[in-house]
């Protein structure tokens, strides 16, 4: 099919169904249009995985019209800086309005005097790295799309919010397939717009509060992201991702008082980018910060769109980073990640809002995502790509679940959820499906991790190997921690508990079961997606097709079946949920030392030792140490 | 640390001190202070020893001339003893063995010097010397001397 | 015909008998722990297949439960420790061992947590922080093993070097065995390490509500654990059994000696004394095997 | 937010039925709240009657310490009538008490360590207390409630043979205290899970009115023994053991050295025994009538007996304050902020008798 339509289909149809779901009356008609927009985003990203890699230029987007795009696309984008100084300017926050006039400023010079021409390129690349990522957001959006018709019944701002749900998605799928530097900082900041919308969505003091941290800190990242453009330009004297495989790097005049390895300088400034959008260690504070938007927004952040960008970014650069010879850069790449990945684990360990605890282990995860790209071989890239899929499934359907426990119990607090399962079976089996995917083997992120541990088992690659490991071994084991005493407290229930009749709104339901179901599948397809679906750089000279024999991964270090495992699994909790039958005459209370006493069981968060408060102190100087580091590593 | 470690080196080559209890009884040390028995020839059935009992098990059934003595009730203090005007109570080093139910043990009193079957021989003496009727043997349901018997009624208890 | 040098044996009916053994042996072990205990605390002690009997009594007696969850959870974490002694037998990846055998924890934690009952809660809460303790060291020893054969497959420690064949283990992780011996009192649930289970503190921890034939379940994965962290360690010395052997009984002996002459710390100085001594060991022989430079990539 | 942890009463940690309700945060104790009274048996309203009868009831308040209150019951009510026990049979009570420290004491000891599951050691110290118990049993013919003070004197003598015997005794049991010394004091873990544990300052236990060891582990040097002599303290001179930290190693310490203090009081009324006369038993010739109330030290510390007489064999009133009763509130401020691990090594440490708690 022809390229140009599916990618139309993927990005302008979605922003069409927004503006008719924003204009026409009435919650029924709007709900309507949003399940629309749902199938054709599916049909459409299922069509692209038919359809395979293919390349689109600007020319071929210009067809039938003689419209300046790309000039359109630049001016769109002044006019979003113009935006963002504007609601700095409404919100009397100078950090947002400072760094959106720096923006302005860079951005015109960037088009001004840096600009290389008008060559033509290849604007649009479809390959398997960005068809996997258009399923994630097709796929996932739109079942998140669909879970918010249920969840924003009766919401005063439904309109504008329906209309930045699908602008997002439209603008994150143009995002991914973006080859032309240019266009990808515009579709970069376009995200940075939506989120903060959806962000501030209660228009309250604390949305207002968060979503302004969001918009600065993001706009942060759009400046590193503009410099590294600006940078590229100069030094590779191209705009195009996918010509930079094949540059010649040259160091311009105006910068030659750099050494020469500062030829990798762009993707130090790329990757701080890619870190404030995946809000990695010192910028972890506004996706903490995000929790005040509606449920479906924040699933929609942490799943699919929003910070997937930032990591999709490090694994578009990383091959590039290892071709220019940045091993010191992947090396600070590495523990940044690594750091993120341990510590977010544990202060996630520390918390009680559930909401948060994903917040912290989303960053988490997107650091391990992060430290693969740092590793930056084969197997690394692998589990990166292997771990943003298979989170991003787990991620939404547990912050989908969240939200409907919130509509049940009316609370975020995990202590709240105590025997959740006597009231709501099966939102809490799934949330527990959700939970046990994220931390047990065989599921996805077992298999990330598997690989992720293989690969920085090797001393030759990175020199930090210990250290990586370190990292991987305490972040696995923290995680395990808090997800097994949250999936604990959801069972837990007191003896001959009986459940009230459950209400069920299938707009929510169907969408977590359909997730719950993608949890197993993508672990049982794990092998066909690694031979079909992952296409490495011919620089790593190995493709992930390498790792699978037959149903099993084997990578020169060891193998692992996930299809048999995940059977196995299945069978060990089956078989005594089958034959198990309590008995009504053998139940009994709990042990309470004889008092015949309901004990209260709750606490345990470890405040005093691992909050927030006391660890963040710490954290954050040390996160902008690293940064500070990873420079360093570039220009020394 | 290093002392335990010879310590317990030491316990591993020397004799387990504790025993296979029931298959090996305890030996008790002499003049230990265990079961209590009523020599019937010499009590006089005065009832000192009910009455002294801080534990309740004697009880002295005088018209029966029998003394009742509950053995699993007996803390075996020894003031019966010790109180006994006669001597006629002693305290043996035999312990009973643990027992589901209550254990009763039942003395029939034979001396004669006892003012109650003194009293009850003169009756009976000046009875028969009155109607020249052969006399009964004895009275109630009398049980022989230091046979334990199981009280059927209180094994509920 | 087929002779005792014949792979498939080797391969296939041995790990199965192993397997079927084990909790045999497991018991067998606990039985002799117990009577061993006992005389070093000059007692008499149990006759050896006590535990046996232990668990034969378990399941006839009647259930008291409280609801269904824990249950599953309790034949899970069983089923789980039998795949991962299998797949040790079988000689399986050791990285996917470590973590199914971590994963065997996760639902006894589970377990724990879902009866909602005051020490099974805090039973869990310390069953995790022995996980947060042990994992980490296990992990890491995995990671030496890796690097000084190479692969995680255990199939690789018979045959790491190529020109010697027959260097075992023991000769380049000697305080990686070590670390394995500091992490032992955990795994095998003893002092000074037994914090989960303390019966002194919290009942019996996680399993406190488990009562007639599920706690004989738990019991048998417990057979079953002692047997794999033995095995694990028997690996260390995979080119003689005699050796072998020797070096699982040193490791049960080592466990009961420490056991008798320790008392239970808490978990903070568990955790501190845990990391502190295994990173040490740890680390000093990644350097050893770094310098000599006995190490595959 | 809180869990909250019946500690008790039926909990493995203690043998008696005591209750603390723990709220907890983590492993931390946020707030503790103290309930007994489990077992009372309503004892002091059945001491109204026959005097003799109440040194057997007496010894039934603890099973630990039965000499130590069948003493000082007898001595309370002897004080009500004015009656003077003869000297012989003062030195064989002051033997059975120090002979009962020593069990008691071993018994706490073995139970600390139990509680931080120590076993091997814990079995050592029963294993010793198995000695002391056979003593008794040589001596008194009972193995725990010996039922040998009566109102008046004892009941059974201590002879040349018993004498030597008890000196043997002496000498074994110090060898195996001084053992057992080594061992507890020696041994790392055992440090790392006592000290600075469950501190009660000075201060507090002043405050407070803790009294024997708990106190003496406090720097409070108040002994019974030494700041109101009874029977046969007036001659033997007894120094108070004081350890100055206050944490449960200091307690724990306190009561392993008092082993050899009692030792040591033995041996030095072994020889009285010879001099003394063969009297053991004083008869009363009036019954009793006045108020009286006595003190002794009994392994927990300071036991106080209130007896009033009403002129016929029945008594009047007898008032028994036991030393638990005076430390129990002594745990609360401990527990409040420790580690859930601790609790029950504090409370052990402060050897809590629930029989005499609740009475």
């Amino acid at each position: 099919m022809d390229g140009l339509l599916l990618l139309s289909l993927t990005v302008l149809v979605p922003v069409l169904f927004g503006i008719i779901s924003y204009l026409v009356p009435g919650y029924n008609l709007k709900k309507y249009a949003v399940i629309l927009c749902a199938l054709v985003l599916s049909v459409a990203s299922l069509l692209i995985l038919y359809n395979g890699p293919q390349n689109l230029t600007v020319e071929s987007i210009n067809i039938g019209m003689s419209l300046p795009v790309s000039t359109i696309i630049i001016a769109l984008d002044f006019l979003l800086l113009l935006v963002f100084l504007y609601f700095g300017y409404k919100d009397r926050e100078y950090k947002v309005l400072g760094l959106a006039v720096l923006q302005l400023a860079l951005l015109a010079y960037l088009e001004l005097f840096v600009a290389g021409g008008e060559e033509a390129g290849i604007t649009f690349v479809i390959d398997d790295l960005s068809i996997v990522m258009c399923l994630i957001v097709s796929l996932i959006g739109s079942l998140i799309l669909l879970y918010s018709i249920g969840y924003m019944k009766g919401d005063k701002n439904v309109s504008s919010f329906f209309l930045i749900m699908m602008v997002f998605l439209g603008d994150m799928n143009a995002l991914i397939f973006a080859n032309d530097l240019t266009w990808l900082f515009f579709f970069w900041e376009g995200t940075t717009l939506c989120s903060f919308l959806l962000i501030r969505h209660y228009r309250d003091e604390p949305s207002i509060k968060a979503s302004d941290r969001a918009l600065w800190m993001n706009l942060l990242g759009g400046i590193a992201l503009v410099c590294g453009i600006i940078l590229i330009e100069m030094m590779y004297n191209t705009r195009f991702l996918s010509e930079l495989f094949t540059a010649q790097a040259t160091m311009p005049g105006a910068l030659s008082f750099l050494p020469a390895a500062a030829i990798i300088l762009p993707f130090a400034f790329m990757a701080v980018g890619a870190f404030t959008k995946s809000a990695l260690m010192p910028f972890n504070s506004w996706l903490t910060g995000a929790m005040v938007a509606p449920t479906p927004v924040s699933a929609l952040l942490h799943s699919s769109t929003m910070v997937n960008a930032g990591v999709y970014m490090l694994i578009r650069i990383a091959p590039l980073i290892l071709i220019f010879g940045g091993g010191l850069l992947s090396t600070v790449i590495t523990i940044v990640g690594g750091f993120s990945f341990m510590f977010c684990a544990l202060l996630a360990l520390s918390q009680t809002d559930s909401k948060r605890i994903l917040a912290y282990s989303t960053i988490s995860y997107l650091g391990l995502i992060a430290m693969c790209t740092g590793i930056n071989t084969w197997l690394a890239i692998t589990a990166a790509v292997a771990l943003l899929v298979f989170h991003a499934v787990s991620k939404g359907l547990l912050f989908l679940c969240v939200g409907e426990i919130t509509h049940i119990i009316g609370s975020r607090d995990i202590e709240q959820m105590q025997g959740l399962i006597a009231k709501a079976p099966l939102v809490t089996v799934i949330t527990v499906i959700g939970l046990i995917s994220l931390m047990a083997p065989p599921f996805g992120i077992f298999v990330g991790k598997w690989l992720a541990f293989q690969s920085a088992s090797t001393f030759t690659q990175i020199g930090w190997s210990l250290v990586a490991i370190f990292f991987i071994i305490f972040g696995s084991i923290f995680s395990v921690f808090y997800y097994s005493r949250w999936a604990g407290k959801l069972l837990a229930t007191k003896p001959a508990e009986t459940a009230p009749p459950a209400h069920h709104d299938w707009y929510m339901e169907i969408p977590l079961i359909i997730l719950a179901a993608g949890i197993f599948v993508s672990v049982a397809l794990t092998t066909i997606f690694f031979t079909q679906l992952i296409d490495l750089p011919d620089i790593y000279g190995q493709e992930p097709g390498g790792l699978v024999v037959g149903e099993v991964l084997r990578s020169a270090f060891g193998g692992f079946s996930p299809l048999m495992f995940l059977i196995l699994f299945i069978v060990i909790l089956l078989i005594p949920i089958l034959i198990i039958r309590v008995p009504k005459t053998s139940l009994t209370p709990t042990y309470s030392c004889g008092t015949g006493k309901e004990p209260d069981i709750g606490g345990g968060y470890f405040e005093t030792l691992i909050g927030e408060s006391k660890l963040l102190k710490y954290l954050n100087p040390i996160g902008i140490l690293l940064l500070a580091i990873l420079f360093l590593a570039v220009l020394l | 640390m290093l002392k335990i470690l010879a310590n317990i080196g030491k316990n591993l080559i020397s004799k387990p001190y504790t025993s296979n209890y029931p298959f090996t009884p305890y030996q008790h040390f002499p003049g230990v202070r265990a079961d209590v028995t009523f020599d019937g020839t010499k009590c006089i059935l005065c009832g000192l020893c009910q009455r002294s009992c801080p534990a309740e098990c004697i009880l002295i059934h005088k018209e029966q001339e029998q003394i009742e003595y509950l053995n699993t009730q007996c803390i075996r203090c020894g003031y019966c003893v010790r109180v006994c005007p006669t001597n006629a109570i002693s305290q043996n080093e035999v312990y009973t063995k643990p027992s589901r139910q209550r254990l009763t043990v039942y003395t029939k009193v034979t001396n004669e010097n006892a003012p109650v079957i003194k009293k009850r021989m003169a009756a009976e003496a000046a009875k028969k010397a009155a109607a020249e009727k052969p006399a009964t043997a004895g009275t109630g349901p009398a049980k022989p001397a230091g046979e334990k018997k199981v009280d059927e009624k209180k094994t509920s208890a | 015909m087929i002779t005792l040098d014949d792979p498939i044996i080797w391969k296939i009916a041995f790990p199965a008998v192993m397997l079927i053994l084990a909790p045999i042996i497991g018991g067998l072990l606990i039985g002799i722990d117990r009577k061993l205990t006992a005389r070093l605390q000059n007692r008499a002690g149990p006759p050896i297949v006590q535990p046996f009997y232990d668990v034969l009594k378990l399941f006839g007696k009647e259930d008291k439960i409280v609801n269904k969850t824990y249950l599953v959870f309790a034949v899970a974490y069983l089923l789980t420790v039998v795949l991962s002694t299998g797949l040790l037998l079988f000689h399986y990846d050791l990285l996917v061992i470590t973590f199914m055998f971590g994963l065997s924890f996760i639902f006894l934690v589970l377990a724990g947590y879902s009866v909602r009952s005051q020490f099974s809660y805090v039973g869990s809460n310390r069953e995790l922080l022995q996980m947060l303790t042990y994992e980490p060291i296990l992990l890491l020893v995995v990671f030496l093993d890796r690097l000084v054969t190479g692969s995680f497959q255990i199939d690789a420690i018979w045959s790491f070097t190529e020109p010697a064949k027959t260097e075992p283990l023991l000769y380049t992780l000697p305080l990686a065995l070590l670390a394995l011996f500091l992490i032992l009192p955990i795994q095998l649930r003893k002092s000074p390490y037994d914090i989960a289970e303390a019966h002194q503190e919290i009942a019996q921890g996680p399993v406190t509500e488990y009562t007639g034939k599920f706690l004989g379940l738990v019991t048998i994965a417990h057979f079953y654990e002692v047997f794999f962290v033995l095995w694990f360690i028997g690996l260390y010395f995979v080119q003689n059994w005699a050796v072998r052997i020797g070096l699982m009984a040193l490791a049960f002996l080592f466990s009961i000696v420490i056991d008798n002459v320790t008392a239970r710390l808490r978990v903070d100085q568990m955790i501190r004394q845990v990391y502190i001594i295994g990173l040490l060991l740890i680390i000093v022989n990644l350097a050893y095997i770094l310098i000599t430079g006995k190490w595959i990539a | 937010m809180k869990t909250t942890i019946q500690f008790g009463p039926q909990h493995p940690v203690w043998v008696e039925p005591l209750r603390l309700k723990l709220t907890m945060d983590g492993e931390i104790v946020k707030d503790c709240e103290l309930e007994a009274g489990f077992c009372h048996r309503g004892l002091e309203k059945k001491f109204e009657w026959d005097y003799n009868k109440g040194a057997y009831l007496s010894e039934r308040i603890c099973g630990i310490c039965t000499q130590h209150h069948s003493t000082c019951y007898c001595t309370a009510v002897e004080g009500t009538m004015g009656l003077e026990i003869p000297r012989r049979a003062a030195v064989i009570r002051t033997i059975m008490l120090e002979l009962e420290r020593l069990h008691s004491h071993l018994l706490a000891i073995g139970l600390t360590l139990e509680s931080i599951g120590f076993e091997n050691l814990f079995m050592l110290c029963f294993r010793n207390r198995e000695i002391v118990l056979d003593m008794f049993e040589r001596t008194t013919g009972n193995r725990v409630l010996h039922g040998i003070n009566i109102v008046g004197g004892v009941i059974r003598n201590i002879g040349p043979e018993m004498a030597k015997e008890l000196e043997d005794f002496c000498d074994i049991m110090e060898k195996r205290c001084l053992d057992l010394k080594d061992m507890i004091l020696k041994s790392y873990t055992i440090r790392e899970r006592m000290q600075g544990v469950g501190v009660m300052s000075e201060q507090l236990a002043r405050d407070l009115c803790v009294v024997g060891p708990v106190a003496r582990g406090s720097n409070v040097p108040y002994d019974i023994r030494a700041v109101a002599p009874y029977v046969l303290y007036n001659e033997i001179k007894v120094k108070p053991i004081v350890e100055t930290s206050g944490d449960c190693w200091a307690r724990s310490v306190v009561r392993v050295r008092e082993l050899f203090q009692s030792i040591d009081i033995i041996r030095q009324c072994i020889p009285l025994l010879a001099d003394a006369g063969e009297d053991i038993f004083a008869k009363s010739k009036t019954l009793p009538e006045k108020e009286y109330f006595t003190r002794v030290e009994a392994p927990r510390g300071e036991l106080f007996y209130y007896a009033k007489g009403k002129k016929s064999k029945e008594m009047d009133r007898i008032k028994v304050r036991t030393s638990t009763y005076g430390n129990g509130p002594g745990f609360v401020p401990l527990i409040k902020g420790s580690h859930l691990a601790d609790v029950g090594l504090i409370t052990i440490t402060f050897d809590p008798c629930i029989g005499c708690f609740d009475r």
